[in-house]
């Protein structure tokens, strides 16, 4: 992928990544999140993960969007009132976020192999699904198993937190 | 020319912006979304370092294993917080972290 | 029959009573106190066994043991120090034993009470016998665990709530250093048995410092134990125990573990000159000070209490001394005496229907003259008058000090004085004179299951002094005929001290002089419960601090604009607790990354 | 290799289908609730008796899952801690969903048990999820109280925070090692060079398991959660996932980052995970003990007095090493034992007196005899005296940490482990003096509930868990020798 088109997608990935964070409404702060993703697929491609980018795409805005529009609407949010702003706490998670960030890059920066280039692929990667399938149903297939088991355990959850306690 | 390192300062980026939700924001929903954003710059880092670690031709598919998982994990826990928030707005009527405080001290 | 594990036999017996009574026979109190002193007597019978079979070795076996990295063996130690304090601490704990068949006749809680008295028998043995440093430190905590149930045996009694709380947390502090100490031995010589620790001594002394550390930390325990300066506050308060827990493990038993232990590691000790140093100066300023204060107290049990600290100061000054022949000679004798004093009192307090305050008695030699005779002879022991065992074990301290360290000789003699004096105070005012209360008047003696062990306690004492008797117990330092002024000058400050208070105190019917500095303890109590206060006001603040900082969100809102300085960081801190969470796992990770990383 | 699978995963299986069955009989009717609790409780041990069956050593899939007498022995424990809260829940939770509830028991359990048994970072953060999720449930599973919900959503706030930490730290490690494997990360290590990164990603790795373990400053859900949530849950979480979370972090710190140790000596610090566990150590014991000086509530207070013991408990990784780690799980052990006993007394006397603020204990020792003694057992092994396990684990530990680095270089640490643990004894025993002093008080409160055989069952297995505790104290040997054996 050429460096301007990453850099779209990064920008694009970041931009709407920090409107989550800023946006009052809830619903825009969902759609920014999708935006976002969106993004964020699309470097998975420029990574040669397609499977992973369209998983992205299908699980993150088909699902996990559609859910939390749901609970918004079904919990009836509307845009936050203007509470009033507790500066001096906003001024101290920024502090702590900043100098979070500054430490993560200073470190990536000063890794030893992060001015590697892309190295060379003997093969097209569009079979990517089944690479990463045939993983999942041998070496992976513990976890694969064990991931039945967390589901089931969010579909108890699920159940049984959000039903109406008849009394 | 597009590096490594770019990636990863991108991830590292997203995951910053991810918490300061977490730390900033008082819609638990919110700051839902905001460990969505940092659970994906994980999986970013990882997709990154497993297509710059090429092993016969191949890109190291155990990390794109392990972001299909990932995405698992984290849509079920989606679901289980936000039935969590059911439950809480059942009962406050309210989404605001400030307002659940009834536990203290 | 008899086989070599006789020693186990003396440890358990006592805590076999104490399970039985706790599991099986706590309704009958007739039959716990009877399983109690049955058991101390078997103990008894056994220490007296071990003790005329000198050649028995002790049987050892490990508790728990893994290869190369750690063993703790169960091991008992038999030898001469060992065997002398088995018979002394079985034989008390017997007499005590049985006095509070009388003294405690009709508490309610007499089955716990000796279960109690049991299980701190069981605890104090096991002291003696350990082998070892882990060992020693279980009993430890035992002995003083059980001090605290029995202190505050009558629990209902809020004086006696605080003083066993006291007792416990005082002695925690102590502890904390002597298992601190511990460990430096045992890093250091990998071991924590004594006698493996003695031959690899020399990666000690290549170290002084640390030597001396953890001399003194060990000293600590023993500081809490033996209530040495500035540990000592809870031993007075621990008088509001019954009389016999008193005599039992106030005088005779417990306190002097402290001693006991330090002549055990003496070994240790005596390698830091440092550590000595301090130890006898500890020693010394416990002496004078519980002898000043004792002058002005009322409670003959206080009285008796402080008088048992003085005595513990001199001990432990002669351990700093680096004697422990000497410490352990006065331990011994004092036991008896001590025991015979705190038991006296116990048969005047009980017939003056639980009265303590001494200016409420008077002429009791004539009602009471058994108690009064046998009291004599231990007040006589405790000045240091010479027919009686303890004019030779102070004296040999006296002398030891003489020798080596001049102001410790004459701050000892002075304590001789004062001690002398306190004394005299007290049997004046109790015994002699007119009565001046009306129970004083009335008062009739005990009964024999409390005259008897006086009497039995007063012959020990008598008996202490004929360096014969003595002998076979402990090894009697040797007589110095070089110093031959010590005892004269020793007997002299009795004199004095005994007739200027017989003097001052003959017919008198209250207190002769008013020193308000010595009645309050140098206030020591006070500088102590200021700095607990100051301590829980500094505790308060945080938590109220933390309160509004994380988690008050009330009136966020209306938080009045206040003042920008304070105002402005109150409402900082009432960011809403889950906020506020985050930003401290945040802080954290920068922390962390921080430290790990750019440090 | 599926039948292999099957056969090594057994336990694990049989603790699956005990779920299922449970669930469908909580479904079925509302009145199974016993039937419920006896068929978990069944399921526990038959998979207890499927772990006594497994090979010696075996390992699949490179290392995702591991048998070995270490895993066998630590999966066992969380059967046991499993059996016991289902036994607590009995007491404490009304007949309603309790289908579902020992569902969720049961399903936790199986994450803790792949925790245990796994050497491999996917693994790991799949069963620290598994885990997690139920516990989230279980936490906020009492719909009749407010505070359940806010506790549920506390600890799943953290948890899922501290989860996203650690996986941007797995990927880092990831990237510099390209396994995920411990073995292999360790061998790696070996030969890479150190780098920044590694530490930032060993760092965030460890947030994860900090949180786990309420060591702070990651200790703020604690209090709130185990005062919120459900008795069970919270005697759950502070149990089993605490012992899982030890087994599974000394596992990584010691094979996966190994070489990457550092040291934590005072005179000497050498960049690694041991100073970084150590500052966590010594500031969760020093803010864990003089925090719960302050509190009222006992189950708060037990809180903070967690996080100060999960910061003693860090000391023995600290040290590191074959004795330190056998020190830090037999510690953990006795600790989780001992608070699930703590945990069982709060319940009961919740029932009875409706509340488990410290002035609902008040003149406990007179209404019940049995409790009042078996809550000083634990109170006392808590504050670690003689001759109760708690004593023989902390002078353990503290003696390993002093052991392992050169001229006492932990010494510091140690000093603060006992300095705490001084401080400790003081609300232990404010404990105690309510329930054996306080007792008039008491006598106005009249008790809510009569007892059942349900408090019979649990006072039956209090007394259970109050002997373990003696017998540790007077015997380590028994399990330290197992451990020590367990422990390569």
């Amino acid at each position: 992928m050429s460096p301007f088109l990453f850099w779209i997608f990064a920008g694009l990935m970041l931009v709407f990544g920090a409107g989550v964070v800023l946006n009052r409404n809830p619903v825009a702060s969902a759609l920014s999140l999708v935006v976002s993703f969106l993004g964020l697929a699309a470097l998975f491609m420029s990574l040669d993960a397609y499977f992973i980018g369209i998983i992205q795409v299908l699980v993150y805005a088909g699902a996990v969007m559609v859910l939390f529009l749901f609970i918004i609407m079904l919990l009836d949010l509307r845009a936050e009132k203007l509470r009033k702003i507790n500066w001096l706490a906003s001024a101290g998670g920024i502090a702590v976020a900043v100098a979070l960030s500054v430490q993560i890059l200073y470190v990536i920066g000063n890794f030893r192999f992060s001015q590697q280039p892309f190295p060379p692929l003997a093969r097209s990667t569009v079979d990517d699904v089944h690479h990463v399938g045939s993983l999942l149903f041998e070496n992976y297939n513990l976890p694969f198993q064990i991931i039945g088991v967390l589901v089931l355990v969010a579909t108890i959850g699920v159940v049984v937190l959000s039903k109406r306690e008849l009394r | 020319m597009i590096t490594l390192g770019d990636y990863l300062i991108v991830s590292g980026l997203l995951f910053t912006i991810g918490f300061a939700g977490v730390m900033l924001r008082r819609n638990i929903i919110i700051i839902f979304m905001c460990l969505e954003l940092m659970l994906n710059a994980a999986n970013l880092s990882l997709v990154a370092f497993s297509r710059f670690r090429v092993d016969a031709g191949l890109p190291n598919y155990n990390a794109q294993v392990f972001v299909f998982f990932i995405i698992t994990v984290a849509a079920a826990e989606v679901a289980v917080g936000l039935a969590i928030i059911v439950a809480l707005f059942r009962a406050r009527q309210t989404t605001h972290v400030e307002d659940i405080a009834s536990l203290k001290f | 029959m008899i086989d070599n594990n006789i020693a186990w036999y003396v440890l358990f017996a006592p805590l076999i009573a104490a399970a039985l009574i706790v599991v099986f026979t706590r309704r009958s109190k007739g039959l716990s106190s009877f399983l109690s002193c049955a058991a101390v007597l078997a103990s008894f019978a056994g220490a007296c066994l071990i003790f005329a079979r000198k050649e028995d070795a002790a049987p050892a076996l490990n508790w728990i043991e893994f290869p190369g990295l750690f063993v703790v063996p169960l091991g008992l130690v038999l030898d001469g120090l060992s065997r002398m304090m088995l018979v002394v601490v079985t034989g008390i704990g017997a007499l005590i034993h049985i006095y509070s068949l009388g003294y405690m006749r009709n508490d309610e809680g007499k089955s716990r009470y000796f279960a109690a008295l049991s299980l701190f028998m069981f605890a104090m043995l096991g002291i003696v016998l350990s082998n070892n440093f882990v060992m020693l430190f279980i009993f430890w905590e035992l002995v003083g665990f059980t001090s605290y149930v029995l202190i505050g045996h009558w629990f209902d009694r809020d004086a006696a709530a605080e003083a066993a709380k006291k007792a416990f947390i005082t002695n925690r502090i102590g502890d904390f250093g002597f298992m601190l100490g511990i460990l430096m031995i045992w890093a250091t010589t990998g071991s924590v048995v004594f006698a493996n620790i003695a031959p690899r001594l020399s990666i000690l002394t290549s170290n002084p410092g640390f030597l001396t550390a953890a001399a003194l930390l060990i000293f600590c325990g023993a500081a809490g134990k033996s209530a040495q300066f500035p540990l000592h506050v809870w031993l007075p308060d621990a008088m509001e125990g019954p009389t016999p827990v008193s005599a039992l493990i106030h005088a005779a038993t417990m306190v002097a573990a402290g001693v006991y232990m330090l002549a055990r590691v003496a070994f240790i000790i005596q390698l830091s000159p440092v550590a000595l140093d301090v130890i006898v100066w500890i020693g010394t300023i416990t002496a004078v000070m519980a002898a000043l204060i004792a002058t002005q107290q009322n409670d003959i049990k206080r009285i008796l209490a402080y008088s048992t600290l003085s005595q513990l100061g001199y001990m432990v000054m002669a351990i700093g001394l680096s004697s422990s022949d000497a410490a352990i000679y006065h331990l011994f004798t004092h036991a008896f005496f001590k025991a015979l004093l705190f038991l006296g009192a116990g048969s005047v307090i009980v017939a003056l229907h639980h009265e303590q305050d001494i200016w409420e008695m008077g002429g009791l030699s004539r009602n009471l003259t058994i108690t009064f005779v046998t009291f004599l002879v231990g007040a006589l022991a405790l000045m240091g008058c010479p027919p009686f065992s303890g004019f030779f074990s102070k004296d040999a301290i006296l002398a030891l000090a003489y020798e080596h360290n001049m102001p410790i000789f004459v701050l000892a003699l002075g304590t001789a004085f004062l001690t002398a004096f306190y004394v005299t105070r007290l049997l004046v005012v109790v015994f002699l004179g007119h009565p001046r209360s009306h129970a004083a008047r009335i008062s009739r003696e005990s009964p024999l299951v409390m005259t008897g062990p006086l009497i039995v306690l007063a012959l020990l004492v008598i008996f202490g002094g004929s360096t014969f008797f003595t002998g076979q117990f402990v090894s009697v330092p040797p007589e110095h005929d070089v110093f031959e002024k010590v005892p004269l000058l020793a007997i002299g400050a009795l004199v004095l001290g005994a007739g200027f208070a017989f003097a001052l105190y003959r017919n008198r019917p209250r207190e002769a002089f008013d020193i308000g500095f010595l009645r309050q303890k140098f206030y020591i109590d006070e500088i102590y419960s200021w700095l607990i206060d100051r301590t829980q006001e500094l505790l308060a603040r945080i938590s109220a601090f933390f309160d509004r900082w994380i988690i008050d969100t009330a009136g966020v809102g209306g938080a009045s604009g206040g003042t920008w300085g304070i105002g402005a960081l109150l409402r900082f801190v009432q960011v809403g607790n889950l906020q506020a969470y985050s930003f401290f796992f945040g802080l954290g990770v920068v922390a962390l990354i921080y430290f790990a990383v750019f440090r | 290799m599926y039948i292999e699978l099957l056969k090594l995963a057994s336990p694990e299986t049989v603790v699956v289908v005990t779920a299922l069955v449970v669930l469908a009989l909580g479904l079925a009717n509302e009145r199974t609730a016993g039937l419920c609790s006896g068929v978990a409780a069944a399921g526990l041990l038959f998979a207890v008796a499927a772990v006594l069956m497994l090979p010696q050593q075996a390992t699949l899939f490179h290392g995702m899952l591991v048998i070995t007498p270490l895993t066998s022995l630590f999966k066992i424990i969380c059967l046991v801690l499993a059996f016991f809260t289902v036994i607590l829940a009995r007491a404490d939770l009304s007949s309603r969903n309790r289908g579902e509830y020992l569902a969720l028991v049961l399903l936790a359990t199986i994450g803790l048990m792949l925790l245990v048994g796994s050497e491999e970072l996917l693994m790991i953060f799949i069963g620290l999820e598994l885990t997690g999720l139920s516990l989230y449930v279980m936490a906020g599973f009492d719909k009749t109280d407010v505070r359940s919900a806010e506790a549920g959503l506390k600890y799943f706030l953290f948890g899922s925070t501290a989860s996203a930490f650690t996986l941007f730290g797995i990927s880092f490690i990831y990237g510099m090692t390209g396994t995920t494997a411990l073995a292999a990360i360790g061998q790696k290590l070996t030969t890479a060079p150190v780098q920044p990164l590694l530490f930032v990603g060993i760092v965030m790795t460890l947030i994860g398991f900090a949180f786990k373990i309420a060591a702070a400053p990651f200790h703020l859900w604690a209090p709130d959660t185990y005062q919120g949530a459900p008795v069970p849950s919270a005697a759950f979480i502070a149990s089993g996932s605490k012992v899982a979370s030890f087994v599974v972090l000394g596992k990584i710190v010691l094979v996966g980052f190994g070489p990457a140790q550092g040291s934590a000596a005072w005179h000497a610090m050498v960049a690694g995970w041991a100073p970084v566990l150590a500052a966590l150590a010594a500031l969760s014991i020093l803010i864990g003990n003089l925090v719960a000086l302050a509190q009222t509530n006992v189950r708060r207070l037990l809180a903070y007095s967690a996080v100060a013991h999960a910061g003693y408990t860090l000391l023995g990784l600290v040290a590191g090493g074959r004795e330190g780690f056998s020190a830090t799980l037999f510690y953990t052990t006795v600790y989780a034992f001992t608070l699930v006993g703590a945990f069982g007394v709060v319940a009961l006397v919740r029932r009875e007196t409706g509340g488990d603020d410290l002035k609902n204990f008040s003149g406990l020792s007179s209404r019940s005899p049995l409790l009042a003694g078996c809550m000083s057992i634990f109170m006392l092994s808590l504050a670690g005296l003689p001759p109760l396990a708690g004593f023989f684990g902390k002078f353990y530990l503290f003696s390993a940490a002093l052991r392992a680095v050169d001229n006492n270089g932990l010494l510091w640490l140690v000093a603060i482990a006992l300095f705490g643990s001084l401080i400790s004894l003081y609300y232990y025993l404010m404990v105690l003096k309510v329930i054996f002093v306080d007792e008039k008080s008491s006598s106005t409160t009249q008790p809510l509930n009569p007892s059942t055989s349900a408090d019979f069952l649990q006072e039956i297995s209090l007394t259970v868990l109050a002997a373990v505790v003696l017998f540790l104290g007077v015997m380590p040997g028994t399990l330290v020798a197992r451990i020590i054996a367990a422990v390569q």
